[in-house]
């Protein structure tokens, strides 16, 4: 074991806070120990977090066997990711305290939600593949309860389609890891990728196989066509600060296996321009379109919701598939805009369920009138997911079209942004129609209905306000001044193309 | 050839007659006949053994004039060997003679097939 | 030496104890066989273990004429070993089946049963030491009527239809060994083995009578193929050790088709000459039919519900291993061939005795499931039946093991048959082991209702003969390289 | 000394078994219930303290036994001995079985309570533990081959046992195919015999074919190769041949856990081993059409084993299924006939021992404690049965092959060797180095089975599904009120019981967690064994 231990914290104390919440029986009927233990948690982690980023640091565990050694290694990549999961994790908890008392086992919800944490936090730390794919896996196990939380017939079978398709999807790229090691032993993230291309002489077929194994594999995670059909049924059925961490900050954890893989690893240059490369850029388009207009068609909100994210998700592949420094940024910032807005908007529609029960959109037609802050949230956050300037989603949107135009990718390079902007109006066309039932249901509205449930100015408590308030005016606030952010991610850009 | 089965008659014969026999034990159904063909194949060999052992113009090997040179007689083994057939053959014949009957009494057929279907159906019950 | 006056002694006093036993009623002819028998066992081992140490065999005259004419005796280490184990084999068999025997036999014909038995040790012994083809005809006719005689001896429909069936086939096989004789006479004018050799060698030598030379080659062959029960020729072995006495069955099986085999392997050997049997192509055909029967009779076998002629059926296929070792036309076929006799002898007979001992307990019925859960009731006969079944899978450490072992490794040295071969010993040990395990695991499954309560206990003399049958199988088993070795060398002094 | 002691651990239980078998005659006299009791405490002192002992006198091989020592006990023909020796092979197979079973054995006192016929169970599983310390010490193939055949005797009673309908076929099934297996295994022994360089059959790493000799009749050999493979592959339940062992899941569950899980296909395989890698050699083999057959059979074994496990609804022949799959992930590692694919089989032996055994269990004394044995039956156990639950989703994990868990350490090492030898495929055999690629992919393929197979038992046993009542809705406070409370009672089993499931479970964490010295072990016997 050498190295800074620091990084380690931010790891362990979450999941032994967890573990503490799941083992120990004197939880039930004592709730506040109960909040007292997630807290600790939660905050520790984002403290933890906060400080094991300031620092370089690298720390090797210890190894599984001769070739796989556990590692960390921080680096901008990973600083970004685990600042942006701490910080929404955190919010999200926040929101579930009063959002889990509708629920059953709580202490089993909080328990591996806070596992999760840890495990995502070590995913963004990880300093080699191999170890990245060990909490990639435990990821993927330790969200399982959290989409199975329900125990519905639906949840049982969201959550088994969840693990078919997540551990399929890492398998698949487990192929390629298998390869990678066979080929070149050591698989420490380097940026630029460490792969050369003397060493795959001959084996340039198994290679690019490799990595579009690897590509779909972890695209699966991200929502990516053809191993999505997972997120639309299991996000909507977990409760809804789960939905919202898992679609706002797990599905982002493909994009990171993907950033990992292509430029950590693979390198960029030996994909460019491969037949890899032309596919990824076709299934990501395909996906964001797709999944705009399943959203566009769907009535379930939480479900719209998920559509929404597989759309979102493949802006972010679409961004990475084109291998430019542009788009990268793009991408990144996306990443971040989608996460806030994501869960925001997740956040609402749980604060819509917890409140009036409602679940599909054409119920919630009045809805200004029930929650009117609650609703202005969400409406902000779904401005900023459309791309209306100033709000977030204009700025990543605008920098992956640039990327594309610029990216020389033959017919992609006006195919990307052309779908990017039919994509934006379907978001528009699914998100928008709520906001604006919701504030001017029309005239033929009845609102003596909403009167006789004493339903009129019922907002949330404010554990659940806060966060969608944070989430979304973080949308907004980024939109406005994305100069630093972009600063940093132009610098990661830098360093791996 | 002909003129080659004609110069072994007896030989040829006692072929024929060893075929007729064989078939008979073998295919005939008829207990009584199967019994008789195999004398018939016995004594098939008794002939082709008798007819191996007579050299034209030579005495019988009993020795009554005093003429000891071997060249005088016929070959006396064969003889020998057909006395020790018939033997052999009474005895078996006379065993399954004695099975015959001691069927016959009991199922009142000759016919092996009738025998064994009623030995079945004994069986069965 | 006196030694060597031992096979002709043993034979003639077979022979006569039979005579006398005539005159004694059912329990001194037994005490007389037995005697008879156990004398043998010395006798044979005496003889086997003088030319062993010899290592040599030697021809014994009888009467006062020298070679061409006289009739002789020849004993060597082969000769002596087969002596030894058969007449072991029969001690053990007429013991493990002693009760059954007074059972099943009226009392007044107990001592025939023992006249039977002599006579066929005699005719047996006979056989194997005679150097005489004439001789060989009636002992063979000899032993066709002590075997008829031990079938027919339960007087029973189903044992005289048997005794007919056998009769029947053995005259088909002896009359074609008769003429096959008589023609071999004809052309070599020799009836003593060496004699007979010499004339034919030089026949081969000068390329005559080629035709008639292959035609007594086969209808020799046939008929003793016929009269062991060669594949196609098997027709009348389930009829006939399926339903005798349990002794007489074993001695059957287990004896009496060896016998034949023996005398066909002597013919070959020492007046063909196996060079010449193998340069025809009648080993072949012996290869094939052996090759069948392997199959066929445990297919047949498969198909069997009824116990003892699933044994039966066994033993068509365990003699189509004999000749398809023969058939294979090297020394160590032979060799494997005349050592899976031993085999096949050892462990048929104990199958056959102690699948009465699981009868007894088991009310006798003749459907094999009735044997349920017989494994418990009789437990020494089970544990027989069971080494009994494994030597005949080839399971290790039991003697079959070494058969099929030999089998193999003397199937690569003749590459045409190999490929054929070693599949026909797998395929076949697979079918073995489906229908005697499925035996064995009847006799270890729970009975449905307890069968008859027989006697409980089997007789001590039964159990002796169960133990020392698998003691038997063991040594052949375990120490089965002197036994090899024995055999081996006694192939050579055939020459 | 040390010599004599190598036989020990195989004749000790026989013997054992024997004293027992005449003390059970005259013991059956005695049918007092006081009586019987008396007999049966001494039955578990004496049964486990042979366990014991023999595990003792193994470790004592494992640990202080010279390389080379041998015991020949007995010449069967020629040279066909019975040896004895234990080389680095041999003592990780003996490893593996002395330190399972006086857990197995421990465990199955618990879990036989109240059967009767006590005496012909553990009799028999005794006499299994010689036999297979018999395989892991035999020293050439003829000794294998014999303790192969006793094997199949030894545990057959083990299958009748339950005396039903179902374990009469199960059993009858069985052996016609052990017998039958062993029956085209013997061609091998004998080719081996035939055209071995040292005139016997005596293991060698590298092999012991003559090679000059064996390149005459190159496929003759291949030929007999493979039929020896399909037959020692019978008990290591290849394609064709796997037909027996979920049939064979009515015996006893120490049984179906410890012989059919463990010690019994484990045989198989490392008969094969033994066949590939130390009698006919890896440069016989290497790049022959017959490894390639080899590898496909595999390969499909394992597509067929895990597909038909997620079919199956009866849990422990859906294990079966289970074990049917990862067999053939190390016949899969051994057909590469490299180093690495050795030593990746061995570690796949040794690991899935542990995992195998420890979900046969789980369902043992789930079996045992509820009675339930089919899948759909398991709702909410987990919560009963915290303990058991806990071991069984150790297990699964680590046959999916998350990493952490050992099953990640033998799958990583299998791909390697599955690389390796593509990639030096490819360069020397054209396209048919693309199988080990496609053999990877097939190790995928299971694995998301595998997790299917196994996490859909334990999703049921935590989280038992709530059906949704008429027009009832989820969200509201209070919906499930009436849903009954899954918590009450612990039905996990007795000490004896747990025990195993514990060490077990720990077993697997800690060579997740820390494989190399048993990595480094293993390559020493790959890089000496090809």
């Amino acid at each position: 074991m050498k190295g800074n231990m620091i990084l380690l914290l931010p790891v362990v104390l979450p999941v032994l806070m967890g573990a503490i919440a799941l083992g120990g029986k004197g939880f039930r009927g004592n709730r506040p120990l109960l909040l007292g233990v997630v807290f600790t948690g939660l905050a520790g982690g984002l403290l933890s977090t906060l400080l094991a980023v300031t620092g370089e640091a690298k720390l090797r565990l210890w190894q599984l066997t001769e070739s796989v050694e556990i590692g960390f290694q921080l680096d901008g990549v990973g600083r970004f990711f685990a600042v942006l999961t701490v910080v929404v994790w955190f919010l999200a908890g926040l929101y579930s305290v009063t959002y889990m008392t509708h629920e059953e086992d709580e202490s089993r919800f909080f328990g591996f939600y806070l596992i999760v944490l840890g495990v995502l936090i070590g995913l963004d730390f990880s300093g080699n593949l191999i170890t990245f794919y060990v909490f990639y896996e435990m990821m993927t196990l330790t969200s399982l309860p959290l989409v199975l939380h329900e125990r519905s017939k639906e949840a049982v079978s969201a959550g088994l389609k969840y693990l078919f398709y997540s551990v399929a999807g890492a398998f698949l790229a487990l192929f390629g890891i298998f390869f990678f090691t066979a080929v070149l032993g050591d698989l420490t993230f380097v940026p630029g990728g460490v792969a050369e291309a003397a060493s795959f002489r001959g084996k340039e077929g198994v290679l690019l196989t490799a990595v579009f194994c690897m590509v779909v594999g972890f695209g699966a995670k991200a929502g990516m066509f053809p191993l999505h059909g997972w997120l639309p049924t299991a996000h909507p059925v977990a409760p809804a600060p789960a939905s919202a961490v898992l679609s706002g900050v797990i599905t982002k954890s493909g994009v990171l296996a993907l950033i990992r893989v292509v430029f950590f690893i693979v390198g960029p240059e030996q994909i460019r321009g491969t037949w890899v490369q032309q596919a990824w850029i076709f299934l990501s388009l395909l996906t964001v379109f797709m999944g705009s207009m399943l959203a566009y068609k769907e009535p379930v909100m939480k479900k719209r919701l998920a559509y929404s994210t597989v759309s979102q998700v493949s802006y972010i592949l679409f961004g990475l598939s084109l291998l430019e420094p542009t788009a990268f940024v793009g991408a990144l910032s996306h990443v971040v805009f989608h996460s806030l807005v994501k869960n925001a908007l997740f956040l609402t529609a749980g604060a819509v369920i917890f409140q009036t029960g409602w679940r599909k959109v054409e119920q919630m037609r009045g809805l200004g009138r029930v929650m009117p802050v609650t609703l202005g949230c969400y409406t902000a956050a779904s401005l900023s997911l459309v791309g209306i300037p100033p709000a977030s989603g204009f700025i990543s949107k605008w920098y992956l079209a640039q990327g594309a135009l610029s990216s020389g990718c033959g017919a992609w390079t006006w195919i990307g942004p052309v779908i990017l902007l039919t994509s934006a109006l379907l978001t528009a066309g699914y998100l928008l129609p709520l906001t604006i039932n919701g504030f001017f249901p029309g005239g033929d509205f009845d609102g003596r209905e909403l009167e006789e449930r004493k339903l009129l100015g019922k907002e949330p408590s404010w554990q659940m306000l806060l966060p969608v308030l944070l989430l979304s005016a973080g949308a907004v606030i980024f939109g406005c001044f994305p100069g630093p952010l972009l600063r940093m991610l132009s610098e990661i850009a830098e360093t791996v193309l | 050839m002909a003129s080659h089965l004609l110069y072994n008659i007896e030989e040829t014969v006692a072929m024929i007659l060893f075929g007729i026999g064989f078939t008979m034990l073998l295919l005939h159904r008829n207990l009584i006949r199967k019994i008789m063909g195999m004398n018939i194949m016995d004594t098939a060999v008794y002939l082709f053994l008798a007819a191996k052992g007579y050299i034209k113009g030579r005495m019988v090997p009993i020795v009554t004039d005093g003429i000891l040179d071997a060249s005088a007689y016929m070959n006396p083994v064969p003889s020998g060997l057909v006395l020790t057939g018939i033997v052999v053959s009474v005895s078996t014949t006379a065993l399954m003679l004695a099975l015959t009957i001691r069927l016959y009494e009991r199922y009142h057929s000759l016919d092996l097939d009738q025998i064994l279907i009623q030995v079945k159906k004994e069986e069965g019950s | 030496m006196l030694v060597q006056n031992f096979p002709f002694f043993s034979i003639v006093l077979a022979m006569f104890s039979g005579i006398l036993s005539s005159v004694l009623n059912g329990k001194q002819a037994r005490n007389v066989s037995l005697g008879v028998i156990g004398s043998t066992i010395i006798m044979s081992a005496a003889v086997f273990f003088w030319c062993l140490g010899n290592g040599e065999s030697y021809t014994y005259m009888m009467g006062h004429f020298p070679a061409p004419w006289g009739n002789e005796i020849r004993a060597g280490v082969l000769e002596g070993l087969t002596a030894l184990l058969f007449s072991v084999i029969m001690l053990l068999s007429v013991l493990g089946g002693m009760r059954h025997t007074f059972e099943d036999v009226e009392p007044s014909k107990v001592n025939l049963f023992f006249i039977m038995i002599d006579l066929m040790l005699s005719s047996l012994l006979a056989l194997i030491y005679t150097n005489d083809l004439f001789t060989a005809y009636v002992f063979v006719e000899i032993n066709t009527i002590a075997g008829c005689g031990l079938i027919m001896i339960r007087q029973k429909g189903r044992s005289f239809s048997a005794a007919i069936r056998y009769m029947i086939m053995s005259q088909l096989g002896s009359g074609l060994f008769l003429i096959g004789l008589t023609l071999l006479y004809d052309v070599t004018g020799h009836l003593l083995m060496s004699p007979a050799k010499e004339t034919v060698a030089s026949i081969e030598a000068a390329g005559r009578y080629e035709i008639p030379m292959l035609v007594i080659l086969a209808v020799i062959s046939v008929g003793l193929a016929i009269k062991s029960g060669l594949y196609p020729f098997h027709s009348w072995i389930p009829y006939t050790y399926g339903y005798a006495t349990p002794t007489a069955s074993a001695i059957l099986s287990g004896l009496v088709s060896k016998g034949y085999i023996f005398l066909l392997m002597k013919i070959f050997y020492r007046v063909l000459g196996q060079e010449n049997v193998i340069a025809s192509r009648m080993v072949n055909v012996l290869f094939l039919f052996g090759l069948a029967g392997m199959i066929m009779g445990s297919v047949h076998a498969i198909l069997e519900e009824d116990t003892r002629r699933m044994i039966a059926y066994s033993s068509v296929a365990q003699i189509g291993y004999i000749y398809m070792g023969i058939g294979l036309g090297t020394e160590s076929g032979m060799v494997a061939a005349v050592f899976h006799m031993f085999t096949h002898s050892a462990t048929k007979a104990l199958l056959f005795i102690s699948a009465v001992g699981l009868y007894e307990v088991s009310g006798e019925k003749k459907d094999f499931r009735s044997l349920r859960g017989a494994g418990y009731r009789n437990r020494l006969a089970g544990v027989g039946f069971t080494v009994g079944a494994l030597s005949m899978v080839g399971f290790p450490m039991l003697s079959g093991f070494i058969s099929k072992l030999l089998f193999a490794t003397s199937a690569l040295q003749s590459p045409h048959k190999m490929m054929l071969t070693l599949i026909g010993l797998a395929v076949s040990t697979v079918l073995n082991a489906i229908y005697f395990l499925r035996l064995v695991i009847t006799l270890y499954g729970r009975a449905e209702q307890v069968a008859v309560k027989g006697k409980q206990r089997c007789s001590f003399v039964f159990g002796g003969a169960i133990v020392c049958f698998i003691l038997l199988n063991l040594f052949l088993g375990l120490m089965s390289q002197p036994v090899v070795r024995a055999i081996t060398e006694g192939l050579e002094m055939f020459d | 000394m040390n010599q004599i002691l190598l036989c020990v651990p195989a004749l000790l239980p026989l013997a054992g078994v024997m004293a027992l078998l005449i003390s059970g005659i005259f013991g059956s006299r005695r049918e007092t219930d006081s009586g019987k009791d008396l007999m049966e405490k001494y039955l578990f002192w004496y049964v486990a303290a042979l366990t014991l002992a023999n595990s003792l006198v193994l470790w004592r091989l494992i640990l202080w036994s010279g390389e080379g020592e041998s015991l020949v006990l007995f010449r069967l023909y020629g040279e066909l001995k019975v040896m004895f020796c234990l080389d680095k092979m041999g003592k990780v197979f003996a490893g593996v079985i002395s330190v399972l079973w006086p857990l197995a054995v421990l465990y199955s006192f618990e879990y036989m309570k109240g059967e009767k016929r006590k005496y012909t169970f553990f009799s028999y599983y005794l006499m299994t533990y010689g036999v297979t310390a018999g395989i892991a010490l035999s020293g050439n193939l003829m000794t294998l081959y014999l303790f192969y055949e006793l094997l199949t005797l030894a545990t057959f009673p083990l299958v009748l046992f339950p005396m039903t309908k179902d374990a009469l076929k199960a059993s009858r099934r069985y052996l016609y195919y052990s017998i039958g297996g062993a029956a085209f295994a013997f061609l091998g022994l004998v080719f081996v015999l035939t055209f071995s360089i040292t005139g016997n059959t005596a293991f060698l790493p590298g092999g012991i074919l003559d090679l000059g000799r064996a390149n005459s009749r190159r496929n003759t050999l291949l030929f007999i190769y493979l039929l020896a493979f399909f037959g020692f592959g019978v008990k290591a339940v290849v394609f064709p041949c796997h037909r027996w062992l979920p049939l064979a899941t009515v015996a006893p569950t120490p049984v179906t856990a410890l012989l059919h899980a463990v010690a019994v296909v484990k045989s198989g395989a490392f008969a094969i081993l033994r066949l590939t890698y130390f009698s006919f050699g890896t440069e016989f083999l290497l790049g022959s059409w017959a490894q390639w057959t080899v590898m496909a059979a595999s390969m499909v074994t394992i597509l067929y084993g895990s597909t038909m496990a997620v079919r199956e609804a009866h849990w422990k022949r859906r294990l079966a299924y289970s074990t049917i799959s990862n067999l053939s992930y190390i016949l899969l590692a051994a057909s590469m006939m490299s180093s690495l694919g050795l030593a990746a089989s061995l570690c796949h032996m040794v690991v899935h021992a542990f995992m195998k055994i420890c979900s046969f269990f789980c369902a043992g004394a789930v079996m045992h404690q509820t009675g339930k044995t089919y899948i759909y039956e398991l709702d909410g156990l987990g919560r009963k049965m915290p303990i058991t639950f806990g071991c069984l989703t150790v297990a699964s994990l680590s046959l999916i092959g998350i990493p952490m868990f050992a099953g990640f350490i033998s799958k990583w090492n299998i791909a390697g060797a599955a690389f390796a030898c593509g990639m030096e495929g490819l360069e020397r055999f054209g396209s048919w180095g693309l199988l080990p690629f496609g053999a990877v992919a097939v190790l995928l393929y299971s694995a998301l089975m595998t997790a299917v197979y196994m996490l859909t038992v334990v999703i049921r046993g935590y989280f038992p599904q709530i059906s949704r009542q008429a027009g009832g809705d989820l969200s509201r406070p209070g919906a499930r009120q009436n849903t009954p409370d899954i918590r009450q009672g612990n039905l996990d089993p007795g000490w004896r019981m747990l025990l195993p499931l514990v060490i077990f479970a720990a077993v697997i964490i800690g060579v997740g967690l820390h494989s190399q010295p048993l990595t480094e072990f293993l390559m020493v016997i790959g890089g000496e064994g090809a």
